[in-house]
């Protein structure tokens, strides 16, 4: 119907001659398709041509509606607060706040497409920055901080996924029992203190001063940011990996009997989640030069929160990683602008539940004006 | 003096986004009569099915309900309350809940909002005895019934309305030869009682047999109406419904290889409760045929030949080469490829574009160091989808907005793409139409003579005997008998399945 | 003999300090998710480390009320014979701390006050409110009376926080010349320190001083600064963390002073638990019976008597 | 996870929980292969009875493994602490402190088992908590509290029932937004004091003393408790609301086609969870004589980990009641065993994270033994 149908035997016009209309001659061989048919099946075609034209490389049609709702948020933080507002170093404050809690949410976006769902970010995140701070690890210098942080985002995501894809343990149970644990964990390594950093690892600090910036102007964490993202669009969206995981979130019993790996799968999808949180935590371990269990509260929550007004389906198999990294731009933005504005935290709260529902109702009107796009 | 018609409708039309769906449907049925409704995949004949049930709302078009101008069709609800039920072309039922809360799901039997539980199981086991199945316990999860027994569930819930009209979306596409008979036995019992149905089928003897008129739908328009279904040629229908005459035939058997290498050979295969010390082989380029009755375990055979399932005991060698059992990705990487019979659980990533759907089992092939050659991907697809004639044929499509046709050829477009050593089919043509029916016959024949070895379920026993080259008669999942398709005929695989049951 | 080098406490002495009748002691506090209410319970138990017929049963752990009540009911019902209760919220936890009391268990409140004296036997803790008028005079006096300040708070909601934001307004309306013009939660945390202090040096690109409540979110509250380059402002603290007072010792960051909110209120209450569970009186006092209350002095820490309190630092 | 976007298929695969949809085996119980479709569906119906015969009248089979869980803790806890933990009051404290999530977590399973989720219950019980005590309120006496409390649940409730499931807003993110909203409102409203009882309202107080327990032995809130289990215990199984909550949940198209009323439905089901909180909040005023907007802080996590290990699909259709309750039993006698074996948070918390995993592998266990049961 939609294209390619209209061969030229398209053309039985049903006309019937009332209630009795039987036709039981066969049709006559086939002429011209009629005029109607012939339009029909062009509109058809110029209407998908058209959608086509309206998804850019990058930014799908319902991206488009959240892109509005950061446009409208920098509206208001310019109106309320034009001098400090647009200015370079608040952007880099707010782009430098997201990046911590994007790059969590780009391993949230992986694992929530797959089906799943990772609580434990947060915790990974506290653990990861206790034992990279511990004095024993400190000996080893940046490097082994370093290390130690990403080793343990990783361990953690081996656990959790083997657990879940091996162990056929809920992810929802899973990962909660890991939240427990990893936070356990870090206060007993931590006794509960806050590690700072010592004076001969102050290279990472460092890493969160301006005479360190790119260009003197890009924070190096704002850098990583971005290289988090780009790798993890080209990932999901470029790679057979990527596929496969919106596959096994969309049906896992289909991918299972088209020969996808999907334990394995599931378990990477885990692992890549616990490795986002060893980046982070070893961004907040610049930025705040420390380590302690009380880092990453919550996280969970706002990365499921970015990750699902940024349009992936809690359920899997639909989503979008630039959805997901406006979804934490536009929260780092709110808080941004209360704090600019002195909002009390009663105040803050109500407005942000407030803003979080206009955010999604435009995302939606948006999305309904464009041709056909679902609603979110 | 015919009867005053009781449902009418004129110049339909439905649109989807990029889609007219429907464009033009006129259909007249009257009370007590079977009316049929004929076309090909894509046609529209579920969305009129939606319209009439109320699930959709049409964008154009008059109905006429009795004598009432501007019926109220706004919901499904209001469709009900009218007097129309429907049964959906995807079972629509609630895995959770139990046979009789399924069947009165919406019209409960309550007092004060406390279910009658009691009342409902009665009234439930009376329907499904009417249906011929007093075994299926109201009180038994639906979830845990066989997919024939849902349908039976499906078709119960649509007798507990006290409808005027029942439309039935391919009901019998899940059901075997018997049960198709108790369900015409319900339909003659229903139109007895001056109850209306349109009966949707692509199996054109069905249609003979219980319909009293038919109407032709083609790309969304009625372009025949009110044929006489027990008269009308099958070449007229076939030409109504595809715009050109048909003929249905089985591609020609090429002459039978006998040397040729073994593909696949299955050696004492065992799955407890279902089969036990099965063996048998395929050859290269040959079709091997599983006929038996719904329930006979073909399914599980294949599943677990293909490593879906865990034997208990048993070898399995591909190419003479032995295959890790229990593991569907080793199977898969010595060359398996399995078309699952449940198309939405069990094959469609719903919420995937068609190319999606189609690469799935091929992604590494389009794979250089993870990259994924997206433009080769889609220039493949689209290759599958004009070969298989799908329509819309625009690979970039969702596939949910296909009709149930069309995604199942999309889904043996799948296992087309990935040149397989051995082919597991599973009830491949369920739901497709007369038309494409004999393009994939003659595809899959072309895929054998290409040296893949294929085997193939089906409960449509024609279908067996005239595409397999050789028939393994199965029942309770033992064989009965091995032989060259050519050597039976429909009436002895019948008797040999149905003995069991006549014990 | 109690000596300590490690616990930071000033030595017990005097008869009070022999062994004397066995001594079961409960302690109760909110979730120790950070320093200082770590500090808390690592002062209860070394102190309770040092007495050989005390016993004590800790339960450390939550900060929601319901959750608290029940481990402190468990307490009761485990028949101790003194509570040591630091309630997540004091209001909440008072029909609790009267149940104690009426189980004829002694409660020691610390820190967060009950509503009623019923519900307590003695209350010892901070001065909260004495801490943000500290503070204020402080910064005050270092500013000459002119100028503008910051306030970087703790959690909203927690009473203490309202009590040293109070003392802090009240400290400078004495001096008209000297305004709050911004103001931010940090939620007592490393990272919303660093978050909402990144933030508010955006707000403000100009000013003269900053209080933090809390020196664990100054460490986060510190790097921002840092990260921002700014230095035309100077920052006190509060609690009287180890981190702060090293900074402040060596006057290498824009940290000038710390309030004190000393931990060691924790060993003091064991203390003076053990010594209710003995019957004893306090030593230094003419008074045969403890003191309902015991309000400890939120001195003002700077380089120049950091090393006096220094020993009593918590990590 | 509601929305629509979440077709009848997503349920029957069960995404969310990782690769168990898998059954790589076959169902151990299988009978002997029948010989036609007739007998493999009398089979099919046989079995169900048999297995019917398990299902005692409030336990299904699947609640034994949890149940088990529930004795191996009790039998550590008597282990443990021989002449604490089985005394009555120690019984009294864990029943009373498991009222409160206990109330709360009934609501969430009715949300749960009909396909959405309520992240705002731990808000909403912070914010009814609060109004219910400000001085306007205390005026009316403790018939106002009662009133006031409820309304704000059931008020909460409703907005966010419509915003779900007449905005069509995702289920989650508009819970978020509630749960950001209500409890800025709490501090809003009690200008973050904790509000206490004034002397005329304390007959709720006295509630809490055992002068006031039924029979000198019962306390009221474990009879409060039990009442909303058993009321919702009926509802969910033997009114056709609680059956349609199945339906919505496990297949919200079939739903719509059946003819339900899916939107008011799902309205209903928030209404429903909102008035639980309302009662909870009265609960927790009766257990702390105050309100503050502190309340009930990450009670959303610990209900729905309640309700999951208690055996309830996270994606909705299938789940009981009594599972949850046992979850919520599980949870609280850990807590009380880590008390009375005074357990630092640390330790506590790696050992929670390994006994939520142990539970559920013993439950799977225990299933699996069990006839044919589903993997958790
Ligand atoms: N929700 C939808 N969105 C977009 N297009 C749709 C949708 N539903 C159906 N269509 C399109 O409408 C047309 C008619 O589909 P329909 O399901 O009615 O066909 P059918 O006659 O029932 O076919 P089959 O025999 O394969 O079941 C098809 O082209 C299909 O792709
Ligand atoms: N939901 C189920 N739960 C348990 N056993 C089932 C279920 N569905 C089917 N079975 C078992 O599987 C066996 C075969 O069923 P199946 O329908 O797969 O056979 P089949 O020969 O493939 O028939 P068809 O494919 O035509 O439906 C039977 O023994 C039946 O008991
Ligand atoms: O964070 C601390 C708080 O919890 C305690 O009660 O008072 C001192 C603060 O620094
Ligand atoms: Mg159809
Ligand atoms: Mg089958």
């Amino acid at each position: 119907m939609y294209g390619g149908e209209s061969g030229p035997e398209a053309n039985e016009v049903g006309n019937m001659n009332g209630p009795e209309g039987v036709r039981a001659d066969p049709p006559a061989d086939a002429p011209a398709p009629p005029a109607d048919e012939q339009a029909r099946v062009e509109a058809a075609a110029r209407e998908s041509t058209a959608r086509g034209r309206f998804r850019l490389p990058l930014l799908e049609v319902r991206n488009l509606g959240l892109l509005g709702v950061l446009v409208l948020l920098i509206l208001a933080g310019s109106f309320t607060k034009p001098a400090e507002f647009l200015t370079y170093d608040n952007v880099v404050v707010i782009l430098t706040l997201a990046s911590v809690s994007g790059v969590i949410t780009v391993g949230m976006t992986f694992v929530i497409i797959g089906g799943g769902i990772d609580l434990s970010v947060g915790a990974i995140v506290a653990l990861a920055t206790v034992w990279a701070t511990t004095q024993a690890t400190q000996l080893y210098g940046t490097g082994g901080v370093i290390f130690c942080a990403l080793a343990v985002g990783v361990g953690c995501g081996l656990v959790n996924g083997l657990m879940i894809a091996y162990g056929r343990i809920v992810a929802f149970i899973m990962t909660i029992a890991m939240l427990a644990s990893a936070r356990g964990l870090a206060i007993n390594i931590s006794s509960g203190h806050t590690q700072t950093l010592n004076a001969d690892n102050q290279t990472l600090v460092n890493l969160g001063y301006k005479d360190n910036f790119l260009f003197g102007r890009i924070p190096p964490l704002v850098i990583m940011f971005a290289a988090v993202v780009v790798v993890g669009w080209v990932v999901l969206n470029r790679t057979t990996f990527g596929r496969r995981t919106f596959a096994i979130g969309g049906n896992q019993e289909a991918a299972r009997l088209a020969g996808l790996n999907v334990r394995m799968h599931t378990l990477l999808l885990y692992v890549l989640s616990g490795l986002c949180c060893g980046v982070a935590s070893l961004m907040l371990i610049v930025l705040t030069a420390s380590g302690t269990s009380a880092n990453g509260n919550l996280y969970e929550l706002d990365a499921i929160a970015a990750v699902i007004i940024g349009g992936t389906l809690l359920s899997g198999g639909r989503g979008t990683l630039v959805g997901s990294v406006l979804g934490v731009l536009v929260f780092t933005t709110i808080n941004d602008i209360f704090t600019l504005n002195n909002l009390t935290t009663a105040t803050q709260q109500v407005a942000k539940g407030v803003i979080i529902v206009i955010a999604v109702l435009v995302q939606r009107l948006v999305a309904e004006r464009r041709a056909g796009a679902d609603p979110v | 003096m015919p009867e005053p018609p009781l449902l009418v409708t004129r110049g339909i039309v439905k649109d989807f986004p990029g889609v007219r769906a429907l464009d033009g449907v006129d259909l007249e049925v009257r009370p007590g009569e079977v009316h049929c409704l004929l076309g090909q995949n894509g046609a529209g004949k579920s969305t009129l099915v939606k319209v009439l049930s109320g699930a959709h709302q049409p964008d154009s078009g008059d109905i006429v309900w009795r004598d009432d101008q501007t019926p109220h069709l706004t919901s499904p609800t209001a469709a009900l309350r009218l007097g129309i039920a429907t049964i959906y072309q995807e079972l629509d039922l609630v895995g959770g809940l139990s046979v009789a809360m399924n069947i009165f799901l919406g019209h409960e039997q309550s007092a004060f909002g406390f279910t009658r539980r009691g009342e409902m199981n009665r009234a439930a086991r009376e329907l499904l005895r009417r249906l011929g199945h007093a075994e299926i316990s109201p009180a038994a999860e639906v979830g845990r019934l066989s997919a024939a027994a849902r349908q039976i569930v499906s078709m119960a819930r649509a007798l507990s309305y006290d409808a005027r009209l029942i439309v039935m979306d391919e009901p019998s596409a899940a059901l075997a030869h018997d049960e198709v008979q108790n369900l015409f036995r319900v339909i003659r019992q229903l139109t007895a009682a001056g109850v209306a149905v349109i009966y949707i089928s692509h199996r054109l003897e069905e249609i003979r047999e219980v319909g009293d008129r038919v109407t032709v739908l083609k790309d969304g328009r009625t372009v025949a109406a009110g044929l006489p279904a027990r008269t009308t040629p099958t070449a007229t229908l076939v030409a109504y419904m595809t715009g050109r005459a048909y003929e249905y035939v089985f591609p020609p058997r090429t002459q039978p290889n006998e040397g040729a290498a073994e593909v696949l050979r299955v050696e004492g295969l065992s799955l407890p409760g279902v089969f036990d010390d099965l063996s048998f082989s395929v050859r290269a380029g040959e079709i091997v045929g599983l006929a038996g009755l719904v329930g006979a375990g073909r399914s599980e055979i294949l599943e677990t030949v293909y490593g879906a399932r865990r034997p208990s005991a048993g070898r399995v060698t591909l190419d003479g080469r032995a295959v890790r059992t229990g593991s569907v990705v080793a199977s898969v990487r010595a060359g398996m490829g399995l078309a699952p019979e449940e198309r939405k659980s069990q094959g469609l990533l719903l919420l995937d574009s068609v190319t999606g759907n189609v690469s799935l089992a091929s992604l590494r092939r389009y794979s250089r160091l993870g990259w994924l050659d997206r433009k080769r991907e889609l220039a493949d697809a689209r290759r599958e989808v004009r070969a298989l004639d799908i329509r819309p044929d625009d690979p970039r499509r969702p596939i949910r907005t296909l009709s149930g046709g069309n995604q199942q050829k999309a889904l043996l477009a799948r296992w087309l793409l990935k040149s397989c050593r051995l082919l597991l089919l599973d009830e491949p043509t369920r739901g497709v139409d007369v038309g494409a029916r004999a393009e994939l016959y003659a595809l899959i024949r072309r895929l054998a003579d290409s040296g893949v070895g294929i085997v193939l379920v089906s409960s449509e026993i024609p279908e067996v005997l005239g595409l397999a080259d050789r028939v393994l008669v199965i029942r309770e999942g033992r064989v009965l008998r091995e032989d060259d398709a050519r050597e039976l005929d429909e009436h002895q695989v019948l008797d040999l399945v149905m003995e069991g049951s006549r014990r | 003999e109690p000596e300590s080098k490690d616990a930071g406490t000033a030595a017990a002495t005097g008869a009070n300090a022999a062994p004397g009748k066995r001594v079961t002691i409960g302690f109760a506090g909110p979730q120790a998710d950070h320093g200082w209410l770590n500090a808390i319970n690592e002062n209860a138990k070394k102190e309770a480390g040092k007495y050989s017929d005390v016993d004590l049963k800790i339960t450390e752990g939550s900060n929601d009320a319901a959750q608290q009540a029940s481990q402190i009911q468990t307490l009761i019902n485990q028949k101790v014979g003194v509570l040591i209760i630091l309630p997540a919220d004091g209001k909440q936890m008072t029909p609790t701390g009267r149940k104690a009391m009426t189980a004829g268990i002694p409660v020691i409140n610390l820190d967060r006050v009950f509503d009623t004296p019923q519900a307590y036997r003695t209350w010892i803790g901070g001065d909260n409110y004495g801490m943000g008028l500290n503070a204020g005079n402080y910064i005050a006096k270092r500013l000459n009376g002119k100028g503008t300040v910051v306030e970087l708070a703790g959690i909203d909601t927690l009473p203490l926080t309202q009590d040293r934001t109070r003392g802090f307004d009240d400290a400078l309306k004495n001096y008209p010349q000297i305004k709050k013009v911004g103001r931010a939660a940090a939620e007592f945390n490393v990272q919303t320190g660093q978050a909402r202090m990144a933030e508010l040096l955006q707000a403000h690109p100009k000013f003269d001083a900053l209080w933090n409540h809390d020196d664990d979110q100054g460490i986060g509250a510190l790097q921002a600064i840092k990260q921002a380059g700014r230095s035309d402002f100077f920052m006190v603290g509060g609690a009287g963390s180890k981190s702060a007072m090293d900074s402040i010792k060596k006057d290498d960051s824009v940290l000038k002073a710390t309030v004190l909110y000393p931990p060691t209120m924790a060993a003091s209450a064991v203390r003076v638990a053990r010594l209710l569970g003995q019957g004893k009186a306090m030593g230094d006092l003419a008074e045969q019976e403890i003191p309902t209350s015991m309000t400890l002095f939120s001195a003002v820490v700077t380089k120049e008597n950091v090393d006096t309190y220094l020993p009593l630092a918590f990590e």
